[in-house]
């Protein structure tokens, strides 16, 4: 990237005219609707954008203003991002699956003006919540259906707006001028969109972001991986999370590659498999349920085919990765790998929509190991990064020919790191956030004035140079032995094993550490089939005793691989329980990015964890639950708890000193 | 069967009040014309129309004589066809091998006869060698394909057929056989009436063969009017969990039925044997058993009863009178376009049950 | 397992409705069709061509005939050997009296005259369903069976009976007659074939294909939807009949070159296209296929099996257990698949897809 | 999808359809005796009664399946004795059924597809080759189609065939074939028969969005009295195939003779 090239398109709307320039008749984005995947190429792209902005002004929209952007991933959603941008005005992405609470509270904060929901569920939530939002006056939606008799005074459909807007467009010059001045009028340093965080804790933040911030990183990130325009993307991710806004919104328009939206949410995989993508994102847990999904399935399979699959699955273990990381290997693996390829790897990458994939990333949350060199073996170039909306996601990257399962590898370009005393990451980079949105408090004590953000992780870099997160820094606790307490990290060793979906560990200022176990319906529910343990409920089944035994030797394992590890051999858990149901986001157990929220559950399940510290071999739970319907249960249950032994730990630590 | 049916009968009765109307004028009006000389002898519309009444009216033996005729391949006609209608209102099952049976209990009987086994021990051997058939096919066709669409049943008596074909001429060899019937103790020869300024000659055979006829009816009636398997199978007729409830499997009802339609077949064969000779060429005689079938209705023993008489004096007289016209050999379609034109007014059969379609 | 469905993604409707939306299957018939056209006459034996590509071939257009009436429109006939027979004198008569206008436009149109007699014995299937509606249509096979015995016009008065194929030629190259050699006559045949299969899946994949199949599935709720029951019924007549006109005409001129017509339109042959039907597979065309491709294999098959299994050619005995092994063979397939080979095929290839998942 | 273009003469509140002293018997057996009353162009009208009160047969006789003996209908300004019941789909009545009568060989398009049927006209020609008129008029009635696979959210299981679907799938699969037949009057028997709770939410909030989008007049028959209460404009109600109450929801609740005959009984 030049400097004049930058200084010359240094906003999105700016980017996306020169997309409509030198590469009109491409695909900026595809929509899989009425059954078939409409397509729009970048002028078109441009001309409805223009169109909607037009409308906006009319309405009022002034440079500064904010709007709501609510639903799922939807093309029209996308536009209104675009269309708010060319007015100076900034969007402010909303999750679809936030209920009226949240959303109340984030519009009052973002004082925004105008909303665009995405359907009628959305629209009957933005005007349950109107009244505690007195900015708010405008709302404009996507999807007609079900919205026909409401009123429609302060309620307009999309396309009835961009049709207006493309009439003012032909009728009237003067507002095609306007437009032009003011997206030219936008600079780099304006104000592109605010993200609001589900913080683990507390309030969600508004995290401001300028075009500088996004689109430089951005075009870091392709840049980093060489990504151009024939790039396929799939928008599955919520529109609110920096993630999908880097990915599906600012590279797709900086480096020009197509984005598509699912036909709903519940065809992804179907539809991921249609695009065949090539530039993939998803959190660990998405590769993790395939991969579960994968075995569970092979399970059934007949019997040579069975050992036909593990056979290669062998083979791919042993070269998959060398050869993917370029890596010399026996011509025997070489050819036996081919013959894998035609026979499973390249089958399976079909069903999992990955066959065409150049890039694929993992980060929000370590992967399992086993998970990561799985697909890597099959000849998938998964990587991890390291990354905060603070940052525009990048911190770190893996670098091709660089990946390791337990790091999350080098800096970006243009970015800085380094390790605070107390372990806890900083860094800087121009991706760096502004401020968070009428918060300086928060702001200050996040950012430093020299630049310098603490991200709140602790980690240490190891040999090579490449990061290592061990855990939320304020999270990592001290025992009362002194050794160290990282919940996450142990929650995340636990969780590597299919069997168990959620871990919470405990140990801050205790003797010893201690677990919640959540197990995996469809893994375990697969297991007891296959040794034909009977169950009714989910409630039955996490209270089996062959499936505490089951957990028990993972616990175990676990704590062996402890044992070894620097300055990690104190934290090796001694009791554990497996909770008697799943922990939920609609009971505020988990964040809506799917975090456990361990302060919050600590609490709601207290008599638990007195129970886990004070020697009992079993507890009473009553805890009241949320149906997916939205009524209220309640779950009572005697919950039993294992004891596990502890492994004896080699004197050890160096590999951290050594790092640092 | 058919919805119109059901829901528009005074329109069913309107048509065909005016057809027959209809018909019964053009008679007339025949009759008037080439009596008042309107046409002549010779005129096409008077040889078609007219002059085959005039030959019957003139030689009053004759259409006799075709009409007994007519009346004992009816006879047989219809014990295909009743063995037909055992079968299917039982199982439901399209039996488009009972002619093959007949032809195949025949041969059994005859070529058992051959081999040096006395002919009513033969007969006896015939009877256990139709159910040993009858298990067979309930073990090896019927059970495996127990609630498959009917269309795979009917193919699969097809194969039967075929099976039926190979075995029989593998075993007793193809080439046709005399029928045992004095060894069977049945009449030889012919009566002569005097009647109608004519003679009238009735083959004893065929007296035989309508007596037994009736016997056996009038057997299966009382069969199934009056014992626990009888009305077991009536009811298996209505709806199979009916004859669970009688106590008896459904597969035992199934060897029961193709039973007794293959003692059916052996009588039918036997009878037929007398007439002409004992071949597979009968097989494709016995598809006359299908028109009878349609104009009796699928589930009517009745039906198959009146039906096979009417078939019969209708395509005999038809050949008879009409087929010389046309170049003879007419009985071969004549069955299936007298069935035909009855199946435009009563799409169920003769005696078929009217059916209201729900929905 | 060589599928790569990942990236196939439809941007309109045209491509989602295409009969081949897959990249692999439009390859894989591309394949095949380059096999037939030029692999076959290139490197197979006469004799193969001769004893199984042709008439696997001919089977195949009459099997989607009576696809087309009974697994698509569910209509059982039993009159399909009698239509072909129409097509086969028509096209006789056509060249007789047009010996100028090219033999292959005279193959094709004899499907029409053909159609139009299906339409006509199409007709009780306004009133009569089921196997009524199938004895039905043996009043068709009988009616035409006797025309072509009676009617001398229909074979020139030919003194043998028998419709004799004349030299037809296609670009001077002999197609039909003696001396037009089995590559000719499989490559016009194949020609023909490929046209009229994919008119066919054309038609069953589009708008009328609908209403067939709805009328097959629940004719009651179609007629509700406003899709008149008997104008659809008649054209799935017309359309089956077309096929069968066809493919006797073929069979006459490409494959037998001639002979005694009533054997080779006789009931058994209807039996045996619906035969096919099933084995391949009722409602699937590429079932069709492979049910012709069966039978006409069997016997060869059976030809040379037979003295592997010890039995003397020619024999009668042989011509026995012949008939023995069809029959075993039809119950067999119809008790390990009553959905017909198409059913395995499709099976296989889902397989294929989802591999190596089991689901 | 827009609403059917059927008949514009009628202002909403016209009389759509009125059934005067219609009589039906089955070979002596009386159906209907005498039942008289109309449905509103816009309207969703309920037909309640005890099973056997002869609610189908009424159905039946308003879309032509089953020919009075005696009486009158009069659909759109047209009166008529009897007709086929291709003819009352012609004329824009269209009909679920009790126990769904789904084509079970076909997937859940090719069944929305097919109940285009009516509206397609392309030649016959042009079908063998799947191209110029047959082809675009194909892929219009598709999107028709798509657009009712996206108002009852059935896209996933667009390409299945119905006999494999769950039964509430599939009594949504019927309504779209009715929906895509854009009829002025719907008929809909049963459509919450042997669903669950949650189902039935779906399918009332269905029926009722097809209401309110299409403008379509609804006619339902259902046992379930609360989903009529909430749904239905009027309800008529029969006993023995005579017509015992006719009028708004909860006067109807209220009649005395209702209450015996039909809430008393329970079901």
């Amino acid at each position: 990237m030049t400097a004049e090239e930058a200084s010359r398109e240094d906003t999105f709307p700016k980017l996306l005219a020169r997309n409509a320039r030198t590469r009109g008749g491409r695909p900026a984005i595809r929509h899989k609707d009425l059954g078939i995947w409409q397509t729009w190429s970048w002028t078109e792209v441009e001309a409805q954008c223009r169109a909607l902005a037009v409308f906006l002004r009319e309405l009022g929209v002034r440079p500064g203003d904010t709007i709501a952007i609510v639903g799922h991933n939807r093309p029209r959603l996308y536009w209104s991002m675009m269309a708010a941008q060319m007015l100076g005005a900034v969007p402010v992405p909303v999750y679809a699956d936030s209920v009226a609470e949240e959303m109340a509270y984030l519009l009052a904060h973002a004082e925004v003006k105008l909303a665009v929901a995405q359907d009628q569920e959305q629209v009957d939530k933005l005007i349950t919540v109107a009244e505690r939002v007195p900015t708010l006056h405008r709302i404009l939606y996507d999807e007609e259906r079900g919205l026909r008799n409401y009123d429609h005074t302060n309620l307009k459909p999309l396309d009835e707006a961009i049709a207006s807007g493309l009439d003012a467009l032909r009728d009237d010059p003067e507002a095609a001028r306007a437009l032009d001045e003011s997206i030219a009028a936008g600079k780099g340093a304006d104000l592109a969109i605010i993200l609001y965080t589900s913080g683990t804790t507390g309030r969600p933040k508004g995290v401001m972001l300028t075009h500088d911030n996004v689109l430089i990183s951005a075009r870091n990130g392709c840049a980093f991986d060489k990504l151009d325009e024939t790039e396929e993307v799939i928008a599955y991710l919520p529109i609110a999370w920096v993630g999908d806004h880097i990915f599906s919104y600012a590279q797709s328009i900086v480096a020009g590659f197509c984005v598509n939206c699912p036909e709903s949410p519940d065809t992804v995989v179907e539809d991921r498999r249609e695009i065949g993508t090539t530039y993939a994102f998803a959190p660990p847990r998405v590769y993790e349920n395939l991969l579960t999904l994968t075995m569970v399935r092979m399970e059934d399979a007949s019997a040579p085919k069975r050992r036909m699959f593990a056979f290669f699955l062998a083979v791919a273990k042993r070269a998959g990765e060398r050869i993917l990381n370029g890596e010399p290997t026996p011509l025997k693996d070489r050819l036996l790998y081919a013959l894998g390829e035609a026979l499973v790897y390249g089958p399976l990458k079909n069903r999992f929509g990955l066959s065409r994939v150049k890039v694929a990333y993992t980060a929000g949350e370590a992967i399992g190991p086993e998970i990561f060199r799985f697909y890597r073996s099959l000849g998938i170039n998964l990587k991890q990064l390291y990354g905060q909306t603070e940052a525009s996601v990048y911190v770190t990257l893996q670098p091709d020919g660089e990946i390791r399962a337990d790091t999350v590898g080098r800096p970006g370009l243009e970015v800085e790191v380094k390790i605070a005393d107390d372990g806890e990451v900083l860094f800087r980079s121009p991706g760096v956030f502004k401020a968070y949105y009428k918060d300086p408090d928060a702001t200050a004590r996040t950012k430093t004035p020299d630049g310098w953000v603490h991200s709140g992780d602790a980690g240490f870099f190891d040999r090579d140079g490449h990061l290592k997160i061990i855990d939320r820094a304020k999270d990592v606790g001290r025992m009362k032995d002194g050794s160290l307490f990282p919940p996450k990290y142990l929650e995340n060793k636990l969780k590597f094993y299919p069997n168990i979906k959620e871990a919470v560990a405990f140990g801050d200022g205790r003797d010893f550490c201690a677990a919640f176990i959540n197990i995996d319906l469809t893994a375990v529910g697969n297991w007891a089939e296959r040794n034909n343990v009977v169950y009714a409920s989910y409630q039955e089944l996490a209270a089996h005793p062959l499936v505490y035994d089951m957990i028990a030797a993972h616990v175990d394992e676990v704590n062996r691989s402890l044992a070894v590890e620097p300055r990690m051999g104190g934290a090796q858990i001694r009791r554990f329980l497996v909770l008697p149901k799943e922990l939920d986001a609609d009971d505020g157990e988990l964040t809506r990015t799917q975090k456990v929220r361990r302060g919050f559950i600590a609490e709601r399940y207290g008599a638990l964890v007195d129970a886990l510290y004070s020697g009992a071999k079993e507890a009473d739970l009553r805890v009241e639950v949320t149906f997916e319907d939205g009524r209220k249960g309640v779950i009572a249950a005697r919950v039993g708890i294992r004891d596990c032994a502890a492994h004896p730990v080699p004197g050890g630590g160096e590999t951290l000193e050594a790092a640092e | 069967m058919s919805a119109t049916e059901a829901r528009e009968p005074p329109m069913r009765l309107t048509a065909t009040g005016w057809t027959l109307v209809a018909l019964a004028a053009a008679v007339a009006l025949l009759v008037v014309a080439s009596l008042s000389g309107l046409i002549a002898k010779g005129h096409p519309l008077d040889t078609l129309f007219v002059d085959p009444f005039r030959q019957m009216v003139d030689a009053p033996d004759l259409l006799v004589q075709t009409i007994w005729e007519g009346l004992v391949s009816g006879v047989l006609y219809a014990l295909i066809a009743l063995g037909f209608v055992l079968i299917f209102k039982a199982s439901g099952v399209f039996n488009f091998a009972q002619g093959i049976m007949v032809v195949f209990a025949a041969l059994t009987l005859v070529g058992l006869h051959e081999m040096g086994v006395p002919a009513l021990l033969a007969l006896v051997l015939a009877v256990g060698v139709m159910f040993v058939l009858a298990v067979g096919v309930e073990r090896f066709v019927l059970r495996p394909l127990v609630n498959q669409p009917d269309i795979i049943l009917f193919m699969a008596t097809f194969g039967i057929t075929y099976v039926l074909i190979g075995l029989g001429e593998l075993v007793f060899g193809g080439n046709p056989k005399q029928m045992i019937d004095e060894q069977l103790f049945l009449p030889k020869g012919a009566i002569e009436l005097k009647m109608l300024g004519g003679f009238v000659s009735l083959q004893k055979i065929d007296i035989a063969a309508a007596v037994i006829a009736a016997a056996m009816i009038a057997a299966l009636a009382f069969f199934f009017q009056h014992t626990r398997i009888g009305r077991a199978l009536r009811a298996v007729a209505d709806s199979h969990k009916a004859a669970l409830s009688v106590g008896i499997s459904l597969n035992q009802i199934w060897v029961i039925v193709w039973f007794t339609a293959g003692v059916v077949a052996l009588v039918t064969g036997i009878m037929w044997g007398a007439r002409s000779d004992v071949s597979f060429a009968l097989s494709t005689i016995a598809l006359k058993a299908l028109p009878v079938l349609i104009l009796g209705g699928f589930t009517s023993v009745p039906g198959a009863i009146v039906g096979g008489l009417i078939i019969g004096v209708g395509e005999k007289i038809g050949e008879f009178y009409w087929g010389p016209l046309v170049g003879g050999g007419i009985e071969s379609w004549l069955a299936y376009f007298i069935a035909l034109a009855f199946l435009l007014f009563r799409p169920q059969g003769l005696f078929g049950e009217k059916i209201i379609e729900r929905i | 397992m060589f599928y790569r469905e990942a990236g196939q993604y439809k941007t309109s409707y045209a491509a989602d409705m295409a009969i081949f939306p897959l990249l692999q299957d439009r390859i894989g018939i591309a394949v095949i069709l380059a096999v037939l056209f030029v692999g076959v006459p290139l490197f197979a034996s006469e004799f193969l061509i001769s004893t199984v590509m042709i008439p696997t071939l001919v089977f195949s257009l009459a099997a989607i005939g009576l696809n087309v009436l009974t697994g698509y429109t569910g209509l059982i006939s039993l009159g399909t050997g009698a239509f072909m027979g129409v097509g086969a004198y028509a096209c006789y008569k056509l060249t007789t009296y047009f010996p100028g206008v090219n033999i292959i436009v005279w193959i094709v149109a004899s499907g029409f005259f053909s159609a139009a007699v299906g339409v006509v014995f199409g007709l009780p299937s306004l009133r009569i369903k089921g196997f009524y509606l199938a004895v039905a249509t043996l009043a068709a096979q009988f009616f035409l069976q006797w025309c072509f015995v009676r009617v001398p016009w229909l074979y020139n008065y030919n003194a043998s009976g028998a419709i004799e194929v004349p030299l037809r030629t296609l670009f001077g190259l002999p197609v039909t007659g003696p001396n037009a050699t089995p590559e000719a006559r499989y490559l016009v045949l194949l020609s023909i074939v490929v046209g009229l299969t994919w008119f066919a899946s054309n038609l069953v994949h589009g708008r009328v294909g609908r209403s067939w199949m709805a009328v097959r599935d629940m004719d009651i709720a179609a007629e509700l939807m406003g899709i008149r029951l008997l104008p659809t019924k008649l054209l799935a007549f017309a359309v089956s009949s077309f096929y069968a006109g066809v493919a006797g005409a073929a069979m006459m001129f490409l494959w037998y070159g001639g002979g005694e017509a009533n054997d080779a339109f006789n009931i058994n042959q209807s039996f045996l296209i619906l035969f096919m039907v099933i084995i391949g597979g009722l409602g699937s065309l590429i079932g069709s296929f492979f049910g012709a491709a069966f039978i006409s294999i069997l016997p060869t098959v059976l030809k040379f099996g037979l003295p592997a299994m010890g039995v003397p050619l020619g024999g009668a005995t042989a011509e026995h257990i012949t008939y023995l092994v069809v029959g075993g063979l039809i119950i067999f397939f119809l008790v390990v698949e009553p959905h017909g080979l198409a059913r395995l095929w499709q099976i296989g290839k889902q397989k294929l897809r989802i591999w190596p998942f089991p689901y | 999808m827009r609403a059917p273009g059927g008949d514009t003469r009628l202002a909403p509140g016209d009389v759509l359809l009125s059934v005067e002293g219609v009589s039906l018997s089955f070979g002596g057996v009386k159906a209907i005796t005498d039942v008289s009353f109309d449905i509103r162009k816009g309207e969703i009208r309920a037909i309640i009664g005890p099973n056997g009160a002869g609610k189908t047969s009424m159905l039946n006789v308003i879309n032509g399946f089953y020919h009075p003996q005696q009486g009158r209908i009069t659909f759109k300004g047209a009166t008529r004795q009897k007709m086929r019941p291709s003819v009352a789909a012609a004329q824009g009545i269209a009909r679920t059924f009790q126990n769904v009568a789904l084509f079970k060989g076909m997937s859940t398009l090719d069944n929305i597809m097919a109940g285009r049927t009516l509206k397609m006209r392309s030649p016959f020609f042009w079908q063998l080759f799947r191209h110029g008129p047959a082809l675009t008029e194909e892929i219009a009635h598709r999107k028709v189609v798509e657009e009712i696979i996206d108002f009852l959210e059935i896209q996933a299981i667009r390409k299945t065939p119905v006999g494999k679907l769950p039964y509430g799938l599939q009594k949504r699969v019927e309504l779209g074939r009715a929906l895509a037949m854009q009829p002025d009057l719907l008929l809909l028997d049963e459509p919450m028969a042997g669903m669950n709770l949650e189902e039935k939410e779906d399918m009332s909030r269905f029926i009722l969005d097809v209401n309110n989008q299409y403008g379509t007049t609804i006619a339902l028959i259902e046992h379930d009295m609360g989903v009529v209460m909430d749904l239905s404009d009027r309800v008529v109600v029969l006993e023995y195939g005579r017509k015992i109450a006719d009028g708004a929801p909860d006067e109807v609740k209220r009649n005395k003779q209702v209450i015996d005959a039909y809430l008393g009984v329970p079901h």
